[in-house]
């Protein structure tokens, strides 16, 4: 238990996400979600497949950059990830930046895919690592791609779970909130009410985030662990490498 | 459609001020030699098109101040963070920004391949993107029934401009699975391509190597450029020099820096060709 | 998604009647053993998508009673003449015709690759084709004036069946140049290939090999079928039998003609195969 | 002169009308067209790229079926070429049928990429060996695709010249009439009058079709025989064994 670093924990609670899908596609510069979707992948038996943009090894696309919207469009995408530079409580996310647009104070790479796959990709899992106020605001001041949409827009896609370095919650799109779902170890509930803008519901006791079990931490620190370093040597040499 | 080959230098003076010009992001093949010539040259008022995003290129030439207009779903160097130069124009206002997103991009570049006047798209309703590009409208899906669409209009680059592994001496230019660079070389009006090797085999003889190829038909003129896509490096060949990239973005984080920088690797005679 | 290795009877009997069905012309790549199989399982009410065009695979299902609607830019027998039992049809009026063009029907499937509605085209004004297709649209260029266009609905197949020379275990299948295949198993719901040889190494292992394969993502399943484009030919690979072809054509001319050559050549005990 | 066989004379009557041009592409089944342009690449000195469908050598399109008309639509394609199973003083084409669709009486294979190439390509030429009223008529009973369009359909492409068996006819898009250019060698105009199904203009004297010089024949029937025998072989044998 002690000895689980964060990173892990991380990897095993979004592979638990992503059990029983068929495709899941891991976005750039995600290392986290990445080991997550391979961790899952290796304990499917081959039924689930990954496309880890980046890698060379673990994506299977030969059609250009237009296939991984083509492909979520025509609904072979189970599930992807977002981050955001701001992450509000109704789940519109922005990667754009902080201020007025265009001439922000704080500027964003950009906004990506995420205005598109948002909507198409069931199973959208927020990822930030950084659980502070100054990420998960009240309101973004730019939607880069809306949590959730009116009845008559197209979008069967949309956000499934926001998980931090604190805790995991999971979104409810009719009632366009987030609930906290469980904290990780050695965080409260008052210390993430007090580092989250937006305001969320919660369940009358709080679970605490389950770490991995032996096997699982065994995987992740072994097979999982190589094959990450395809994409992410520096990521898998810090994480890895001591363990 | 008559096919030439050219240096380096040749292809910069051959994309004039003001073009529109469509770039790839940092991993799929980026013709830096002509982009460091395009800042020698002193080139103006250039129209961006990140296919979907740009990295250093971008970042490059707005720091150069070539660009007038950025259009892109993302300004990236990767883990090292966010362009410098690129954030330093946005919180001036000196580039209009276009911000889009990578499907909207491939689905404009398609248009425009396709000779159609706009796209379709999903997504995007509710987006704040959609609220400032005044160059994308709704619509309404004339086969269902209340089913809101986004019409993103052709993009029809004046310049497509990249980096190949191989080309031959009929203009062919083989970029295997890195499709975005065909479709950007079938909307632009012409394309430009370094190549690391020019070969004297006809790549569209073997069936194989066809297959990713595209035909000299769609390219205006190649050069040769050993290492031409250095410092971002080139898929299969040779991997970005991650050391140099840190220094360009320790540099590139002020005007001075930034500065030093072009003396050093862009202005120098024959810096890094 | 999970990818399976059959025999040719089982994947026909894996094509439910009354299935929207992708098939490509006879130079592309044609499943010819699998069309034969389901003449023999008695295939009902297929709606075949010729992509764009449709040759002996269309002809032959036609005549053995296993089409209820045709939607194809041209049926075709090459040099010979015009396919007889699809003439036979058209006269009688036994089947529902759904006259196309090539470039709308690449459209329809690329809005269906796209997942979007419909997609915009130029030309087709003025055409009896539009008279007669109810299912296109008249539009108007929204980023235009007084710029009328056409709109075709995406075409989703449920199947698209077609012949390789190669796959690998995982489903992948190498198509070379012939990207129609790629993008009929990007649009269908389900996708059915026969391949020459089903070989050991993953062809997505090499980068140049890589670049005409399409993933086994978009493959349902995949069997082996030596000769399996007999008797139309497999570019690269063997030439159509022509005589058989000839035969074929003359048979095919009466119905009695043709009920022998299915006798002969598709209902006796493994014909072909 | 007289040893300069029919196809010959279409082969060059043809070829003089793509000099000049970029690129030409030529259709399925088209052995005379597509000698025609290999005849007009063979003396531009490598300035005119023929894109010649169902050849392996000579065409270079990767992006499947589609490019051709991507191609066309790019603005990329010059001259094209369609004939008709029936052809009307508009310049309207049939490929689908006699009588009343869809249950014509006489089925033609279909439209294939008619119905837009001759929107885009600049100069489609009309080409037809059969040179009859039962082909060339007043009014096409299906409309494959349109001779001419209103002003404000988008439309840089159409006919320029309609080539048969017995002459050439030019065509005004303004008037919508086909005007005589010139007659083969051994027609005359009176039978032209008797075999053709709609009217058309001619001017007061009549050219013959010039035939080709003896440099120009021998090109035809060395190099050009050669080259369009890799995908006719048959037509290459009939018309140039012998030569």
């Amino acid at each position: 238990m002690t000895d689980c670093k964060p990173e892990e924990l991380l990897i095993a609670s979004i592979a638990d996400m992503l059990t029983g899908l068929r495709h899941v596609a891991v976005g750039n510069s995600s290392p986290i979600p990445g080991a997550a979707a391979l961790l899952t992948r290796a304990r499917s038996k081959g039924e689930l497949r990954v496309s880890l943009l980046g890698s060379r090894k673990h994506t299977a696309f030969t059609d250009g950059g237009k296939e991984l919207f083509d492909c979520a469009a025509e609904g072979r995408i189970d599930a992807f990830f977002l981050g955001g530079g701001q992450i509000d409580g109704e789940a519109n996310i922005n990667l754009v930046g902080i201020g007025d647009y265009p001439q922000t104070k704080v500027r964003f790479p950009g906004s990506f895919g995420s205005a598109y796959l948002y909507f198409l990709i069931p199973r959208v899992i927020l990822f930030r690592e950084e659980h502070t106020d100054r990420v998960l605001v009240p309101k973004v001041d730019f939607i880069s791609a809306p949590g959730t949409s009116p009845a008559n827009v197209y979008r069967p896609g949309g956000p499934h779970a926001l998980v931090t370095g604190r805790c995991i919650f999971d979104f409810d799109k009719a009632a366009k909130r987030f609930t906290l779902r469980s904290v990780h170890p050695g965080h409260t509930v008052q210390e993430i009410r007090e580092n989250t803008g937006f305001d969320f519901d919660e369940p009358a006791k709080v679970p605490e985030t389950p770490t991995p079990d032996a096997g699982t931490l065994a995987l992740i620190r072994g097979r999982i662990g190589e094959e990450i370093a395809e994409t992410y040597p520096a990521f898998a040499a810090r994480v890895f490498a001591a363990a | 459609m008559a096919f030439t080959s050219h240096d380096i230098e040749q292809i910069a003076a051959r994309i004039p001020d003001g073009a529109k010009i469509a770039l790839p992001p940092d991993y799929s093949g980026c013709a830096m030699a002509v982009i460091r010539a395009l800042i020698r040259r002193g080139a103006k008022n250039l129209h961006i098109v990140g296919v979907p995003s740009v990295g250093l290129q971008g970042d490059m030439l707005i720091g150069a101040g070539c660009v007038a207009t950025l259009e892109t779903a993302a300004v990236t160097m990767g883990e090292l963070g966010i362009a410098p130069r690129f954030i330093n124009a946005a919180k001036q206002g000196s580039i209009k920004l276009l911000d889009g997103t990578c499907p909207a991009i491939h689905a404009g570049l398609q248009a425009a391949e396709k000779g159609i006047p706009y796209m379709p798209l999903r997504g995007l309703l509710g987006s704040d993107l959609l609220e400032h590009r005044e160059d994308w409208k709704r619509g309404e899906n004339p086969f269902g029934e209340d089913d809101p669409l986004v019409l993103i209009p052709a993009i029809k680059p004046d310049v497509a401009l990249f980096h190949v592994a191989k080309a031959d001496r009929k203009g062919n230019a083989w970029i295997g699975v890195r499709r975005e660079l065909m479709l950007m070389a079938h909307a632009a009006k012409q394309t430009f391509i370094t190549a690391e090797e020019i070969v004297d085999e006809d790549l569209l003889a073997d069936e194989i190597v066809a297959a990713g190829t595209i035909p000299g038909l769609y390219v205006t003129a190649v050069a040769e450029a050993k290492q031409g896509a250095w410092p971002v490096g080139l898929g299969g060949r040779y991997a970005p020099d991650a050391a140099h990239i840190a220094h360009y973005y320790e540099q590139a984080r002020s005007d001075d820096g930034f500065q030093r920088y072009l003396a050093d690797h862009v202005h120098a005679p024959k810096a890094a060709e």
